[in-house]
């Protein structure tokens, strides 16, 4: 029965053996511990990710990162410089393909010859695996910044080796972020046993003096997460990669839309990430936030989606996130051109430049939203331990079984799939069915108040339907997604 | 009633529309049987045999669409669904590229209809009742 | 000696007989007064610009209008059209071109016949006078939006009886504000008389049920202006205004770039205008506000200057701001093509519909900069009123010529031209050298204060190379201009 | 010491720039005659007969400059200022051109050396220093 417990260092070298069987790639004498403790340790201060972190967090800057991924090395490399140069990347991705993420890598094999063939990247990302540690390590000794992966593989073991072989600084994901909304029926026992895995091994590292950065995927499904869910996830999934002994966490949050929700969800999640770390003895862990950009459908328009983008980084950088991972104008579309990713992160930076230091300072409505926050976290927490008799690991798979925990809109049947939000009148994001979600019924009372009052507002009845209008607002220019009838009296 | 497989194909996970597909095909009083994400050509076939259904409407978002979809029509015919209609929309190929080439490209594929990114799935509900009473 | 009192009609009737012999396009029977009153009672209500300001004042929402103008009917036409419906602009612009504003108007007509010749326009704007009452009604009648003349013309009586008379229901500008950053050498005596006059004729035009707006230029030189100045001038150009019978006024401000200066100064602007025109017995006045995206030097990059412009349109909206002037992408090179006028529009429309209805709540910090804003347009206001004897006209030329108000780097000789300004750490817009700017000695010395904080950071002294560096600065990705050593410092 | 004519010509009241490009050329040493916003080309070359000055800095940001700048080459010879230089930077044409049409332009019209928008004053000091000692 997994616990939320160090893995020894025994059990962990005998599980590795397995994992580097998982595809020839695994069996490079580059991914002896000697070996890769030697690559990491070469590697230079300012490509390190955790800590450029670190400095941007004593600057107090916003920093900025894309997403990209294609599938030939050349062309990674390539497009990452663009990102870098042309954009003012401060930290460079490797999105991985989707077929790396299923550990199908005789399938992106196949895609990597077609790719070579048609001349055009036939996958939505890099596929790490299948380039094994030289091909990373290629990656990132001809780039000039921290190289992290991100991806949404369920299982990362193997992926996660060859990454930190190659000296890549940082990895995405999670045994529940990188579960629930990116698998179907994949086990969250399994998955949190693989990124206990995962995170061991930055253990392992970080015993070697070797800092690397970990973070959780914060927007989740990207679609109406309330706050208090994703936060939830976030600190017990930095909780269970503290145990680990990982040291440099970064906690993620995806753009809700209402700035005052957004900034008090930013300050709330970094100060609630240190509380709860604090409070189960993990001391000396670093913790910094993440702002994602818009994490739902996108308009059509290439000017429209740049506004979204470049008010995204106004509330980024007013909320204090250390790092903000960036959209394109091509969102809605498809992968963006290195040029468009290029644009949608110049537009982003100049905001962050120009905000930087400003602050957003304390008002009633954002204490009153914080407030909110920091009890429904509190509640989903002592929930989640609860009904895990004081452990997180199954407190986390009993909480999403019964429904304690619940994503909207996730695609796995291991989550209740139950709750069911929609935005007040001001846009914040509520909810109006539980499900069997941990809140107590004050805090249920205070949504269930906020959304009456919209459907009173728009004369209609709260329902799925207005969560339907709610999803398609955005992409539509509207962050509360009216009734018809009400879109028609707007000048 | 009209029954009507709905799913997301590949090693492809987006989930939101698809949930939002079925709500609005039922509206529209379709029969749906929904396959859910992460759904192969196999699970299409054999929910499409099982259900007797008359059109399968494939999502694909992440990209990867162009290569989920070989010869889906060829191995529908393979199994025996000689007629049945086959919709494809999303984001169906990766990175923005000229919509006219690849509908061409999925049609040649034997796909009847092909919607660009962000369709309306109501026009897609017309499209349907309308190739269906043919 | 002109002093701030309505102008007899008779006074008035009498000079519009001289002015209409300006230019031939004078000599108009569409310009006798009976048929003027008449096409503007004609004017649908949606394109008034007067009412559907109130509309969107009453719903609380942020309208948007773009600057625009060339020199060909047809092409201007076209270009209003094109803003209108693929940029969603709510209002429209005639930008005027600069030959007009110099009454230069055998300039324009050549520069007329050689855009004709060399297809496309050599004028930087539509030369309406030169075009008429019939031009410029063929071109209110060809738009579906309300219609603007926006220009920077010291003597702008012959223009606003030719746009007024083609049913135009909206005309910037004003003694002071169409003076001191727009002239030489032109007394703000005169200029003081022809925005009487100009005002005048709205209130004309108000006496028989024509509702037209009025717009004092907010943004004054667009550069580095500390709110408390351009406030006083807008506030007493709208008394002015008001008391020649202008009804519906809309006073401007240009973003400075810090968040909190930016709100304080929306939402002061706001409430001493009403204010004021309350207390000197203008109590049918309906104010409204526009807030100008970034008026000062823009970055060379298109997609940075697209993150201006989106992150302006959240401070517009969030401070509640009733209209915004928006730029383009293409501002530091040239006038933009209507294509990227209309992305402009577009990104910044998203914006405002996206933060509709948030607000932004009040913080201590909020109140202090109100505070500190009102406090100094008292001040300016009082000092004003006073060297005028309690005249406010009067009081306008001899605060201007004894530097009581000043202006930062106006061309004009009527402006003393000694006040310095500077951003604050935060990148408040500050003033370290006040000339004889008529405020107490306790904001001055609150703003040295600042100013001095900031050098001390900066280890530098407070100069004029530091305002260089600040006008330079947000065309280089700053707010802040930093000396060389710091910048290097930024990650 | 060199003198320098600077100003901005034709009916364009943009200032700042103009107020620091005095600043900037005093720091490098001339002798700088600014003769501020609204200034003809007759103005220009007045306050050059009257300081035997050795170049003129035309700005231009308004968007006529073209018209405004038309025969002042031959307008300066026409008055005896043979060798003068004639450089004109700002925003010198109405829109975003082709900055290599633009230049090609003005040095037909006699203009020595064309600044594209936001160019760098340091810049234009060096190339001052390095033709006046041609
Ligand atoms: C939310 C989102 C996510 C969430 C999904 C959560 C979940 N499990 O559902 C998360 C964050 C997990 C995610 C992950 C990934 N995503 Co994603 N995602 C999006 C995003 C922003 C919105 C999608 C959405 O929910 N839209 C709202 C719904 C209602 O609209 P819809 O999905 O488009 O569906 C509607 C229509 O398209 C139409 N429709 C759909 N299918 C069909 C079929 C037929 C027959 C018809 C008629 C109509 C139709 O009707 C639907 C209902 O209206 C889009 C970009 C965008 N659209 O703005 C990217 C996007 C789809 N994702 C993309 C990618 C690449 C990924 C990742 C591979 C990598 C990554 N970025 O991390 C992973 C994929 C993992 C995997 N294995 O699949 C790319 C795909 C690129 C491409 N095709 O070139 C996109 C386009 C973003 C981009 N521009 O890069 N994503
Ligand atoms: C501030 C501003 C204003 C202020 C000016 C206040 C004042 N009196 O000074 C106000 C609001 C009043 C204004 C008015 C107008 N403006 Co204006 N304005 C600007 C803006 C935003 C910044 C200019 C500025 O001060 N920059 C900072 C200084 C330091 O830089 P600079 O002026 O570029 O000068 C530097 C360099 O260019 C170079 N340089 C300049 N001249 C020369 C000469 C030589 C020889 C060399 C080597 C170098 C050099 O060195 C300078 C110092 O570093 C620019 C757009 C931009 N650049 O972002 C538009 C801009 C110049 N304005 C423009 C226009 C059209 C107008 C108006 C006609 C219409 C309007 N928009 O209202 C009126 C003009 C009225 C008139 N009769 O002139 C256009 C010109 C378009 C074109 N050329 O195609 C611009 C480019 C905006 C745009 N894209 O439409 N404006």
């Amino acid at each position: 029965m997994i616990k939320n417990k160090k893995m020894p260092l025994d059990t962990f070298l005998s599980i590795r053996e397995e994992i580097l069987k998982g595809w020839p790639t695994g069996d490079d004498p580059a991914l002896a511990l000697e070996e890769s403790v030697k690559t990491l340790k070469a590697v230079p201060k300012h490509k390190n990710f955790a800590t450029k972190l670190r400095r941007a967090k004593e600057e107090g800057v916003t920093l900025i990162q894309p997403r990209a991924g294609v599938a030939l090395i050349d062309e990674h490399i390539k497009l990452l410089n663009t990102l870098h140069k042309k954009g003012g990347a401060d930290f460079l991705p490797s999105t991985i393909d989707s077929y790396t993420r299923q550990n199908r890598y005789a399938n992106a094999e196949d895609a990597i010859k077609q790719s070579k063939k048609a001349k055009r990247s036939m996958l939505n990302g890099f596929p790490a695996v299948n380039h094994g540690v030289k091909g990373c390590k290629e990656v990132a000794d001809n780039v000039d910044a921290p190289l992290q992966a991100r991806h949404g593989t369920p299982d990362a073991r193997l992926l996660s080796e060859i990454i930190h072989a190659a000296g890549w600084t940082s990895n995405e994901g999670g045994g529940i972020s990188y579960n629930i909304p990116y698998a179907k029926n994949i086990a969250l026992e399994d998955t949190l046993k693989y990124w206990q895995y995962c995170d061991r091994l930055v253990g392992y590292y970080a015993d070697q003096g070797i800092e690397i950065n970990r973070e959780p995927f914060g927007p989740l499904t990207g679609t109406l997460v309330p706050p208090s869910i994703s936060h939830t996830v976030a600190i017990i999934e930095a909780i269970l990669a503290a145990e680990q002994g990982v040291k440099n966490i970064t906690v993620g949050y995806g753009q809700s839309g209402n700035v005052n929700q957004d900034i008090a969800a930013l300050q709330t999640l970094e100060s609630l990430s240190n509380y709860y770390l604090k409070l189960f003895g993990y001391d000396d862990v670093f913790v910094t936030t993440v702002f994602h950009q818009w994490m739902g459908g996108f308009p059509e328009d290439e000017a429209e989606s740049m506004g979204i983008i470049s008010m995204a980084s106004a509330v980024a950088t007013l909320g204090g996130a250390t790092k903000m991972i960036t959209k394109s104008s091509h969102e809605s579309q498809g992968i963006p051109t290195a040029e468009a990713n290029a644009e949608g992160l110049r537009a982003s930076k100049i905001v962050t430049r120009l905000l930087k230091g400003q602050g957003f300072s304390s008002s009633k409505a954002l204490k009153a939203e914080k407030e909110l926050i920091k009890r429904e976290v509190n509640e989903l927490i002592y929930a989640t331990l609860n009904v895990g008799k004081g452990d997180f690991a199954q407190g986390i798979i009993k909480a999403f079984k019964s429904g304690i925990l619940d994503v909207p809109f996730a695609p796995s049947e291991m989550n209740a799939g139950k709750v069911l939000p929609a935005r007040d009148k001001e846009g914040n994001i509520r909810i109006f069915e539980f499900g069997n979600l941990g809140l107590s019924d004050e805090s249920k009372a205070f949504h269930k108040k906020a959304l009456k009052e919209r459907a009173k507002h728009e004369n209609r009845d709260v329902s799925f339907k207005m969560t339907v209008d709610d999803i398609y607002a955005v992409s539509r220019g509207q962050l509360v997604g009216l009734p018809k009838a009400m879109k028609e009296s707007l000048l | 009633m009209h029954t009507v497989i709905i799913g997301v194909i590949g090693a492809d996970v987006h989930a939101v529309g698809n949930k939002i597909i079925e709500h609005v095909l039922k509206d529209y009083g379709f029969n749906v049987v929904n396959i859910g994400v992460l759904s192969s050509q196999e699970d299409f076939i054999n929910a499409a045999i099982e259900t007797d259904a008359e059109a399968m409407l494939v999502s694909s978002l992440y990209g990867h669409g162009e290569m989920d979809c070989k010869y889906m029509r060829e191995n529908c015919e393979e199994a025996g669904l000689d007629n049945i209609l086959l919709y494809v929309g999303g984001n169906i190929v990766v990175g923005k590229q000229n919509f006219k080439d690849v509908e061409q490209r999925f049609k040649k594929m034997g796909f009847d209809r092909v919607y660009p990114p962000g369709s309306d799935i109501e026009k897609a509900c017309e499209d349907l009742l309308k190739d269906l009473s043919k």
